[in-house]
């Protein structure tokens, strides 16, 4: 076990993170211009789509059908759970509690990749079609929990426009888009484009979560404001979503590797499509909550902690 | 050179707004308008800008008509829950019949 | 503080026009500029700033007559053509001897 | 609608002053800026401007006294040695005292 | 033909221009930076500039002689079949004939390099000194065009400001610029910066035809303003000029790949220097026109069914 | 030695940078966006850094002491001398030979990078560690120049801040977080990202010159300005240090490249570090005098003459 945490903390993602943080503390004038966050972003989710299209265009869907159903019902059942908890443990009103749940039922997608990643490095890959659960796993969440919302009380944003931000927005298309790419243009297809898109892809995330790490130190100074129940919030309950999913994983015949990037998965809590579908249909609900909590606190304890976590567990359990 | 005073009002909001604010600019009779990409810290603090980029400023010259409704309908819909601020200047422009 | 107050004129027109512009600025007299890049939609339609990247916007302080000198020589060479507007307001500056 | 008028300031400097002149700003009494990255061009040349990116234009809405105070501390701080320049323009804006 | 169709169709490209169609169509927020945009069009030119000239420093003259002269013809003769069939069948006034002609008797270097790529997938591959008759492709039919404008008509814009506009203009300094580095620098320069411009290559491609799709589909809107006219135009055309240049090429000594590719370089319609010159020189001209011909109509055409067109009738003539 | 000067002007860097340069003089619109400038410098100083520190994970401290040391005296030294001769010889004011001083002790990443690339394709390659040299030297005479200045004159400019702004300042934050990235990671998480960070260098940096150049050009308006002395000093200086810090590299044991690629640096004037905290910490100081000698006169002669100059010296005296 603390050989496979030390495999994860020095690896060059992870310290990449740490340095955005440092830089971020000592006050470093280093930041990344928006253009190059939004390219690296188009080309991360664009690259993970078009490999799992590709692997999917040759795997029987005998294979993906069960860890597809699984996913499908964690993408509906954790909102529940994390409002649940919210509202009875926590004492958080109806808005705000839904607005955190919509992020920890969606997924990371960087959290998906930095597990993949870590899969390969220990000799325990997941099976090449992950990237399409990725894509399943994003949005029932925030329908759900958006659901949850609009039902209890009433609210100031629009329905709709919530809606198509989050199934038209940038992340979905790309994912999807590039998931239906890589499908029909196959393997042969995937090729084409390796060199840019596969071999590319593990640096290009290094210096994307070197500028994670300068968002979330900017995050980390609101710790304060969120309160202890919602940092103990943010690394608990991925724990037990992901272990659960682990679990589940296990059961639908995903392998060892498969398993544990499913749990890093559902552990994880979206960054990037749930706050802007949460900000156009709760308008109310304070960001600093659910931006502090996804990414200043279960962000960084998934990469650094939760996914060595999740593979011990897979190990254990599947291997 | 023949100019008329007309309105210049300035919109600075959360770039999550952006689409809906320029269709509600076009309802409310405007009839262009320019953007800038911006970012800034007001009130609200610098937080609700770090995500899907920062701000963007949108400027438009209207009547003072257009200005007065447009200026109503941000602060009755907007100043509530989102990081907006919008402000009014008299300025002279050629051609005043395009912008009304 | 001791502030004069003379011309902001801003010209907001397609990319394809910013080297003329600024050229032609300097020769009707402005002492500098300020150049943002912006996007924006006016009677024209958005057509005319998808290529070349979209808008500028050059804004410059000027004494009241090289205002009126810039905003004749833009109505005159581009209106009818291109995608341009140009208006001017007042503006208290320190230093005004160095905009004149 | 109820409006008050303000002070817009508008500030246009050289990048590498940007957090120096943020601080100071709202050690001045600013409650809030826009900031927009631009380039330009002024009696200094464009030299000053190449390296660390370009210019800055950071915008302020403030009362009359605090803009008094903001250009009084530009004009003496950064005139003589940086390229930076300082305006001010009355506006209207509602929500007067989110400013002030 | 079926198959050839078929294998362009699902490639990485098209259905990443194709996801970019529909990215607009369904009203997505999926949109590239300005910068990114400008990268990767630098990034494209120079790499396409870098190759030919690697290739032309070992190629002899004898070979390139031929193609290059007629290149050239074509580049003064179809912008003047373009304008007489403007004029004559399409009625239009003398300034927008002028200017869509510009742009027909131009090249788009994104069709040339999606030809390119086509033919290396088919077995088919181009010489590789084609980048050179691009270079030689793109001024002429922009100089010819201006000319009949300005002495046929009264003008309001600058002749040599647009002449200084597409000599000195981005996509003629990189490919041109590119091109005698690649030729100074030869073979053993190219193989240090190989990763880089020729591995990444199609990658890159693949995502800036992402973008192509989005700027196209804007484009579309505006079909019904242009007629019915400019859009039969806009596909007969690239066919006819085509058609010759792939007869003309192989008569020239080029190979299948060569001609076919020389095929879609004459069919295709500039976007990039036809337009900054055309708004400068003739901005009576209404870009509306211009534009979405050349963007809406024929460079979507060129790269899904002309690109096969070209190579089938390259195959039964040369094969 | 005519040779090997050849083989350095023709290699694709040095004929991007020319690119760049004559693209400026036929006033041609191509310019590079500024994020991707700033892209650009991320990438290049991230990955000199993740390199250098993987070599030195791997490295005896025995060998790296002495360079090390040589490599501190020098940087400590060259400001000084600088100074010196812009005070006594140039006739200069104290303000601006010490801002003068602090860019020519620093050190220019770009030369270094390219010193690097000459070597290996010279078959003489430096050491793997000469990125952990480069963090050093770019500090300290930073520091010197300032104190001299602070010492000697009243000042306008805050002490403080152009400290702060050279420790924390993006190139060292990225130079030094590489090196420690890389050191932590070792050459197992290089190897993760190496067709990102090392494969793709040399063509990035292909790119970066283009940029450079075009850079340089815009300076070279001001050559005039700066006078017959300043362009003497900006030639005969680095060729001094130059000369000084391969012979004591030569000494310090390292091979005849690595005392080439030491002299290169020192030889190198800064133009990221050093004019940002002059800046900040001399506004009376002309940028005119610093910037156009280091950008417009010592890079140019380095990456065209220098480099080459060095390598000859040290391979006369280490070979
Ligand atoms: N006093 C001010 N002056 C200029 N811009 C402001 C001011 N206050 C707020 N802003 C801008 O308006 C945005 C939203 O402000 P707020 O709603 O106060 O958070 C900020 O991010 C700034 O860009
Ligand atoms: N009413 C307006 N308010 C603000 N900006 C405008 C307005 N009308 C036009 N513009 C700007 O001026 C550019 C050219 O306008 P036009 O010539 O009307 O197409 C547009 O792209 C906008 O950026
Ligand atoms: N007359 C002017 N109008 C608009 N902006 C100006 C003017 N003069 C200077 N600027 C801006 O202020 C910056 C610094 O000016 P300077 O200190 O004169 O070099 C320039 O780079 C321009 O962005
Ligand atoms: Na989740
Ligand atoms: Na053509
Ligand atoms: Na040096």
């Amino acid at each position: 076990m603390l050989e496979i945490l030390l495999t994860n903390l020095l690896s060059p993602i992870v310290l990449a993170f740490a340095l955005g943080i440092i830089a971020q503390l000592i006050r470093s004038d280093l930041s990344f211009p928006e253009p190059l966050y939004q390219a690296l972003s188009i080309y991360l989710l664009l690259a993970i789509g078009l490999k799992g299209g590709a692997e999917l265009s040759h795997t029987p869907w005998a294979v993906v059908i069960w860890p597809a159903l699984v996913t499908l019902a964690l993408g509906m059942l954790t909102p529940i759970t994390s409002y649940v908890v919210l509202r009875k443990i926590g004492r958080m009103d109806r808005i705000n509690a839904a607005a955190i749940a919509a992020h920890y039922g969606s997924v990371s997608a960087v959290t998906f990749i930095a597990a993949q990643a870590f899969g390969q490095l220990q000799g325990n890959p997941a099976e090449g079609f992950m990237p399409a659960l990725v894509a399943m796993l994003e949005v029932p969440a925030i329908v759900v929990a958006l659901m949850i919302a609009f039902t209890r009380s009433n609210h100031h944003g629009s329905w709709r426009e919530g809606l198509h931000e989050v199934l038209a927005g940038r992340s979905v298309v790309l994912l999807v888009g590039g998931l239906v790419i890589g499908y029909l243009s196959g393997m042969e297809g995937l090729k084409q484009v390796e060199p840019f898109f596969v071999n590319g892809f593990k640096g290009a995330l290094t210096l994307f979560l070197l500028e994670m790490g300068l968002v979330a130190a900017r995050r980390l100074r609101d710790l304060k404001k969120v309160g202890a129940f919602l940092v103990g919030f943010g690394i608990v309950m991925p724990i037990l979503h992901g272990s659960l999913a682990v679990v589940l994983g296990h059961w639908a015949g995903l392998s060892v590797g498969g398993s544990a990037v499913l749990g890093a998965m559902v552990a994880s809590a979206s960054y990037i499509a749930a706050p802007a579908a949460v900000r156009i249909s709760l308008p109310e609900a304070n960001p600093t909550f659910y931006l502090t909590a996804s990414l200043g606190i279960t962000f960084p304890f998934n990469l650094t902690l939760g996914i060595p976590l999740y593979f011990a567990l897979a190990q254990w359990i599947g291997g | 050179m023949l100019t008329v005073t007309l309105k210049l009002v300035t919109i600075v909001a959360e770039r999550v707004l952006q689409e809906r604010l320029l269709r509600e600019l076009k309802e409310l009779g405007a009839r262009g308008y320019t953007l800038t990409e911006v970012s800034g810290e007001g009130s609200r603090g610098v937080r609700a800008s770090e995500w899907e980029g920062h701000n963007v400023k949108i400027e438009t010259i209207v009547s003072p008509e257009v200005a007065d409704r447009i200026i109503e309908h941000i602060a009755e819909h907007y100043f509530q829950y989102y990081a907006v601020i919008v402000y009014a200047q008299p300025v002279e422009v050629v051609r005043g019949d395009k912008y009304v």
